[in-house]
């Protein structure tokens, strides 16, 4: 028999501690297809970030190095500057690349580090047990939105692709969603190209996925799925905001 | 071997593997893992198409899949 | 060693960590020592490193980090408000065990406080402004050329026992010229480290570098790993200078400028036919408790001089433990302390308690 | 001997490059020298003043509090720093500039119109040298050869071609001094 | 005092900072304090406050200064790498001469640590890990109500003295639940202080809230200030507890969670027939010196006991002042000692040194 | 005679420590205009930043609060959320708000505070002695980028309006230039409006002044005047990139 | 009396809700209480215990380290609990889940096999409360009514309709326990 | 009292209103401020139209401008 799926090599074969059905887990297989397809394990410096993926280090085959909250984009710029040939990327939730990590992220993208940035939207802290995130929803309810998120208090949230694209160094910026088949197939070709881009020495890359916390939403997994389809997308648009070529496909 | 291996012990039993298979060949068992959960198995193995969505929508890198 | 050359110290503790192998330079503008990333600017290109400005202190030392941990020899300097901003990422650095060298050219605090020189950050450098239990090698030179020499050894000194290294200047030491000499030579080559994160190449195991242990027992452990390797940097690297302190009486106890101000006020004191000697610790931590402990015995009085309200007083209360009563003398906010103001609260001791 | 210099004005008076070139000619000599800078909170204007020491022993303290000599080029400077100098030591001042003469009779003073006398040799951009001169004159602290030789390690390039004018400062305020 | 309630420690300090009149919340999340926001962002709305989650530690505590320099009773908290960032804001806030409440429910370090108990931030707390001459007030409570007692008068000491409250807990303070009695009044609403910018209304001058002073005789002049108001702070507000401490040859120093420790180790102490004592330190800044010293002189020996590798170690050595040998006792990282552990190591300095 | 201008009220009649020529000079002046024509100077609350203008507070006749480097917009939202009708305005150079303060000011717009930010980005850090800033061009000399500005390496300057822009809860945001007549004119009309849209509610309004910096870019006052015009205008476009209507005037 | 209770088990056991019960029941009786928790780093699953004293006196330490008492819902908690225990003290341990049996002699055992007997009234969420109610008979650390009292207290509302079956769970508990 | 009064203790010798005076109706002076500036003045009174622009411009709030 042909094998048609296996599990990519760059991952390690242990059990993660995510919670069940929790799509880091998909986020994780993409960006360790990625290293393998492009042969770059060996060259490869993942950065970890504070957030339910802190333990990515574990999971990835990799060199790694685990950055303060927010500080990731940081991190990477010191390792950037001192590998020339590395293949450098940071992996940050929500909170931690737009929240306190805001400086460090655009001014990455400013000054165009050539490093790719896998940044996971779940709209929630999760690892701290589901505060408001930036990127929350205006009326969905976390622990520190008890009564939803409250637009005359707390604003809308911020959408970090289009933000970002305004920055003539964000050479590379994509939303994506992981929660069908389909999406995720076109996460992956996001996600690749943000790599392939830092491999042709482009500047800054970066992909924001939509990714799900069932646990802090209260949701099932699939539900949590289908929410991220009838809630986020809505605001937060898929599609390439820039490109190398100056492309635009969102909408 | 079956068209779609399942490695028992480290699904969680999400349950997102089921939702996609478009050809409902996947189930959850009823026992339980060392970890406490259901996991997912090849319920209909005749149905299945080998198109490896379990295997890309599986968040936990738990199954791989087999065309024979 | 080539001819003698005046220049800042700021500089000189620029060109100093460039010809100890210094290649990586992070860093954010602050007075009283944007010298030191000005010259590193110009430099770095010179010698094939790179210099980056950050978007502020807390990105340059996280920079610093990621270098740091790839085994380069790396930079970063600041003063006062930028040193505070800087403390969660010194406590990651050390909580990952990496080295670097940190320089701090203290201002008057606290907070947007004032640009002249001050001693009031002794604490922050010494007990960690950061969390948790860690330690940092401390140097605090009274020259440009003891902030040359001390900075040459600095990447050494941290290399070994895995810590950051800080100078703990201020703003006369940053600003003043003085006559130094370099070493001819660049510090050589040397490989990467064999815990540097550069890519698992040629089939090694992958690499982390890390400072989260959710066990507490590991993080315990790793905490008591930290402690031994300052517990040998306490036995092998700690430095002081005494100055006619064989026969003093009355023992002054001072750092950095303030300690070159003591030695007029010892001077002046030594012609009224006090016998008064100096204590200068160079390593501020580990603090060389034994030595001034020893000293402390045979002192009728110790006195502490400090520009602060009172820091390096507590560690010299620790080490005299009692042998004899700690006084203390301060300036504050930027105000260098006068010696004939040292010597006139010096000779008020003694008329209390030597005699 | 220790010279224990401060010299202070406006920022723009050329007050650092005063002390720096006591400095580095005080070095090449094979003295001990430091030099240190205080300034004002302005970016341009403001006032200013550096410290600095010479020596032939090794330096204790750089800090200077009881100037052996304190020079001053403007008015504010006058008032902060006569009271300082040390009994028996020597105060030079901008008289072109500082409308009324010190009152101390425990030191030696020494007045300088240094602008007109500048203006007179062509800019009062130099009247910084003038009162250099004056001073090197005075004390002898450094030889006036050694200023001038290190002249073109201390003005930026593109005040090089200065150079002849500014060795011409320095002797007319050195033939001040008797 | 109404009945007595079950409440989380963290959900405790929270409800008596209400209680005090704080209405103003802004902090960060972080584990374990997190219950802390989490009820703010329930209960401020309730008494007509404002909770805000801000975008970082360092946003939270500037917006912690810009709402206490309006004279608000305001509050933030965090745990050890989110006070870390929050260094710079607190030496400000200090330097501003402002008064709030900050909240540290300590956790392992350094870096990121771990998220058990840990007592490792306790230099950082009482010396200052910002830079400058400041002092905080440092309580450090041992039992959930003690934590709420203190918090409700937190407010009225930070005003007195114009100068940040911190709450030094820890994991399992903020963690545990215990019985606690609230007051049942709100702290009366109070005038907005003189110095308070609220807008130049009726005429009157404008005001500044401000730590710069760029003439260092200015700034000079500000530190003795806060000095002066810390030393009354210590004259007035030092607090602390000793239990069998009058006939104690061996005496225990431990503070907050440890010193529940230490209450078991004396009790098996004195059932092997040893007089044990404890001191306990509840200010930890203004740190009782006096009071220790005192009764240093009766004991034999001092053990400090703490989770940490050697913090309020440096505060007893000081009170101490060598009238007994110090003796030193920690776990860290999130491990917390035992009584057994404490009183067996306890037993064996008494074989040594009391026997 | 009739007076034709007068020095505003607001300001006080006091030397400030600016260099000569220096545009900071101007923008104060429009902004105490703004608050004596609006008058509320006996609500307005200033918040001074680190940079040149630190000492504003002692120019401004209104209460001030002087903020830590970068974090006058959290000073600010302290503020705010406890004087609910005090007049709150910030005062940001671009070292301050566009380098460390990036954070600050992008979650103040995300939250809509109803501050005002006054915004000069002079293209350098004036205060510390002429540093490259985030905003400045490439090419452009400073003692940190002695070669001049280089892409590779540092990055484009960043464009804070056009960033600050894709926000939804910046309400106003107008770049205005101070080098002539014409351009002061519309930089008192934007600074009075950014005014009026907080005193209406409106949420968080900005202000981006180019101002000069003779001192550190070596010029005389009226050549950085002239320097801004031709180098700076053309990367950094006036006009108004959100206004409470939504319409947007720039290009 | 001084009952020093740990209780471990698996994330979503309810060995949290047990504690508080525990601690609630306590306090209204009139006794001093106190409840730690301690989790690992999952947000689901993972393992999880807390420490619970009940004292007729002021309480001295929280922590507890010796338990009088460790009830176990999982094997890794057995293993890392079962040395803990003071001798002379009890453990309780889930037999539905545990596959070995404790080896300590010194102390009392007592196997509550809690899912089984949970299945049985009706849904295994209520395991914990099987085991709670063999600890009350075992110890009368605190009354069983004292606990039915607190039940509408602990669970969180979506929960209360639950009510009946945690009472019926207790008594089944306590039957085991002779 | 003249159409432009400028403040010349206060000025800053910047000579940014000379610059955009449209009548040309200012220079700046030989003397000297207390400050070390040469200030500007109205060296034009009978071209300048008081159109304000110096008022605005300057930096300082140095000029004050009437109109007859
Ligand atoms: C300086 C600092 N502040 C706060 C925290 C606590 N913390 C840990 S993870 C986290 C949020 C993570 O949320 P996100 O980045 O969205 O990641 P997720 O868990 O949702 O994947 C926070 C606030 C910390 N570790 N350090
Ligand atoms: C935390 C901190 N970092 C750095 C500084 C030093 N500093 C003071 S002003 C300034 C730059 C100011 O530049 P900008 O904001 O552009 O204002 P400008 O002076 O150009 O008006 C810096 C870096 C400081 N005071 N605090
Ligand atoms: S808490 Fe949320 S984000 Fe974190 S692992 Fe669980 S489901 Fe995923
Ligand atoms: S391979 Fe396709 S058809 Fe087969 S089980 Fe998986 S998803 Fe279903
Ligand atoms: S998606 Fe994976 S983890 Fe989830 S049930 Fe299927 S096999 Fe198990
Ligand atoms: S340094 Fe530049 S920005 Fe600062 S006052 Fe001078 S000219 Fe203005
Ligand atoms: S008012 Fe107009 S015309 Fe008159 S001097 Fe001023 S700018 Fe010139
Ligand atoms: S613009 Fe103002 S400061 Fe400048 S020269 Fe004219 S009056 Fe003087
Ligand atoms: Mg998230
Ligand atoms: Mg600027």
């Amino acid at each position: 028999m042909k094998q048609v799926y296996s599990v990519p090599k760059s991952l390690r074969p242990v059990s993660t501690h995510y919670c069940p059905g929790c799509t880091h887990g998909i986020i994780h297989k993409l960006v360790a297809e990625t290293i393998d397809e492009l042969g770059v394990r060996d060259r490869a410096i993942g950065v970890a970030s504070v957030g339910c993926s802190v333990f990515s280090y574990d999971y990835f085959d990799c060199d790694f190095q685990q950055a303060a909250h927010g500080r990731a984009p940081a991190v990477a710029t010191g390792i950037r500057r001192t590998v020339p040939d590395a293949v450098v990327f940071t992996y940050q939730g929500d909170g931690d690349l737009a929240s306190i990590g805001t400086a460090e992220i655009v001014h990455a993208a400013m000054r165009s580090e050539n490093i790719t940035v896998v940044f996971v939207n779940n709209a929630i802290y999760g690892m701290t047990g589901g505060q408001m995130a930036p990127t929350t929803m205006v009326g969905q309810r976390t622990t520190t939105s008890p009564e939803g998120r409250i637009k005359g208090l707390a604003g809308e949230p911020i959408r970090v692709s289009e933000m970002l694209a305004t920055i003539p160094g964000a050479t590379y910026v994509a939303r994506v969603s992981t929660t069908s088949p389909a999406h995720i197939a076109k996460a992956k070709r996001a996600i690749k190209k943000a790599f392939e881009v830092q491999l042709a020495g482009g500047g800054f890359s970066l992909v924001e996925c939509l990714s799900t916390c069932p646990t802090n939403w209260g949701m099932s997994p699939v539900e949590a799925m289908e929410w991220v389809d009838k809630n986020m997308i809505p605001y937060y648009p898929l599609g390439e905001f820039r490109t190398p070529e100056g492309g635009q496909t969102n909408g | 071997m079956k068209k779609v291996v399942v490695n028992e012990a480290k699904c969680k039993g999400c349950g997102v593997c089921v939702n996609f298979c478009p050809k409902s060949a996947l189930a959850m068992a009823d026992r339980i893992n060392s970890k406490g959960y259901h996991p997912a198995e090849l319920a209909n193995e005749a149905a299945c198409i080998s198109c490896g969505i379990c295997g890309r929508v599986c968040p936990d890198a738990v199954i791989e899949v087999f065309k024979p | 060693m080539a001819g003698r050359k005046l220049f800042k110290g700021n500089e000189a503790v620029a060109e100093a960590a460039v010809r100890a192998g210094c290649r990586y330079f992070f860093g954010y503008p602050i007075t009283p020592q944007n010298e030191i990333p000005e010259y590193m600017s110009r430099r770095l290109p010179e010698v094939g490193g790179a210099f980056v400005q950050a978007e502020s202190e807390v990105a340059a030392i996280n920079m610093v980090y990621g270098a740091a941990g790839t085994g380069a020899r790396v930079m970063t300097s600041s003063s006062s408000p930028g040193i505070s901003l800087k403390q969660e990422g010194i406590s990651y650095i050390a909580g990952a065990d990496l080295p670097c060298l940190i320089v701090n050219m203290v201002r008057g605090g606290p907070g947007l406080g004032g640009i002249a020189p001050a001693q009031s950050d002794y604490f922050q450098a010494t007990r960690g402004g950061g969390h948790g239990d860690y330690h940092l090698i401390v140097y605090a030179p009274a020259s440009v050329q003891e902030m040359v020499d001390l900075t040459l050894g600095a990447y050494d000194v941290a290399e070994r026992y895995r810590m950051p290294v800080m100078i703990l200047g201020d703003g006369v030491l940053g600003q003043m010229m003085e006559p130094v000499s370099f070493p001819d030579q660049m510090a050589p080559d040397r490989p990467a480290p064999e815990w540097a994160t550069r890519g698992a190449r040629d089939g090694r195991t992958p690499r982390l570098i890390n400072s989260i242990y959710l066990k507490p027992e590991e993080l315990y452990k790793h905490n008591l790993d930290m402690a031994e390797r300052f517990e040998k940097a306490s036995a092998n690297e700690v430095r002081y200078e005494e100055v006619l302190a064989d026969d003093a009486e009355l023992l002054l106890v001072a750092y950095g400028t303030t300690s070159r101000v003591c030695r007029a006020a010892i001077e002046k004191l030594r012609e009224r036919g006090i016998k008064a000697g100096l204590f200068r610790p160079i390593t501020v931590s580990p603090f060389p408790y034994d030595a001034l402990s020893k000293r402390a015995k045979s002192a009728k009085a110790v006195l502490t001089v400090e520009m602060s309200m009172g820091q390096l007083v507590d560690d010299v209360k620790i080490a005299v433990a009692g042998a004899a009563p700690v006084h203390f003398f301060g300036t504050t906010g930027g105000v260098i302390p006068k010696a004939s103001d040292i010597a006139e609260y010096a000779a008020g001791i003694v008329g209390e308690e030597v005699r | 001997m220790v010279e224990e210099i401060i010299i202070a004005g406006f920022g723009g008076q050329g007050v650092m490059i005063m002390g720096q070139l006591l400095s580095y000619a005080g070095m090449h000599e094979g003295k001990n020298v430091s030099w240190i800078p205080s300034y004002g909170p302005e970016m341009r204007g403001g006032t200013a003043n550096c410290s600095v020491v010479i020596s032939d022993e090794q330096i204790g303290s750089p800090i200077v509090a009881e100037p052996t000599t304190a020079i001053v080029m403007n008015r504010p400077s006058l008032d902060r720093f006569e009271p300082a100098v040390r009994p028996g030591g020597l105060l030079i001042y901008n008289s072109s500039l500082i409308d009324r003469a010190p009152e101390r009779t425990d030191i030696r003073v020494i007045a300088v119109p240094a602008n007109e006398l500048a203006l007179e040799l062509g800019s009062d951009k130099v009247a910084n040298m003038v009162v250099l001169g004056a001073y090197l004159k005075a004390t002898g602290a450094v030889s006036e050869q050694a200023v001038r030789d290190c002249l073109s390690e201390v003005l930026p390039a593109r005040r090089r071609e200065l150079i002849p004018l500014n060795v011409k400062a320095l002797a007319r305020g050195a033939g001040l001094v008797s």
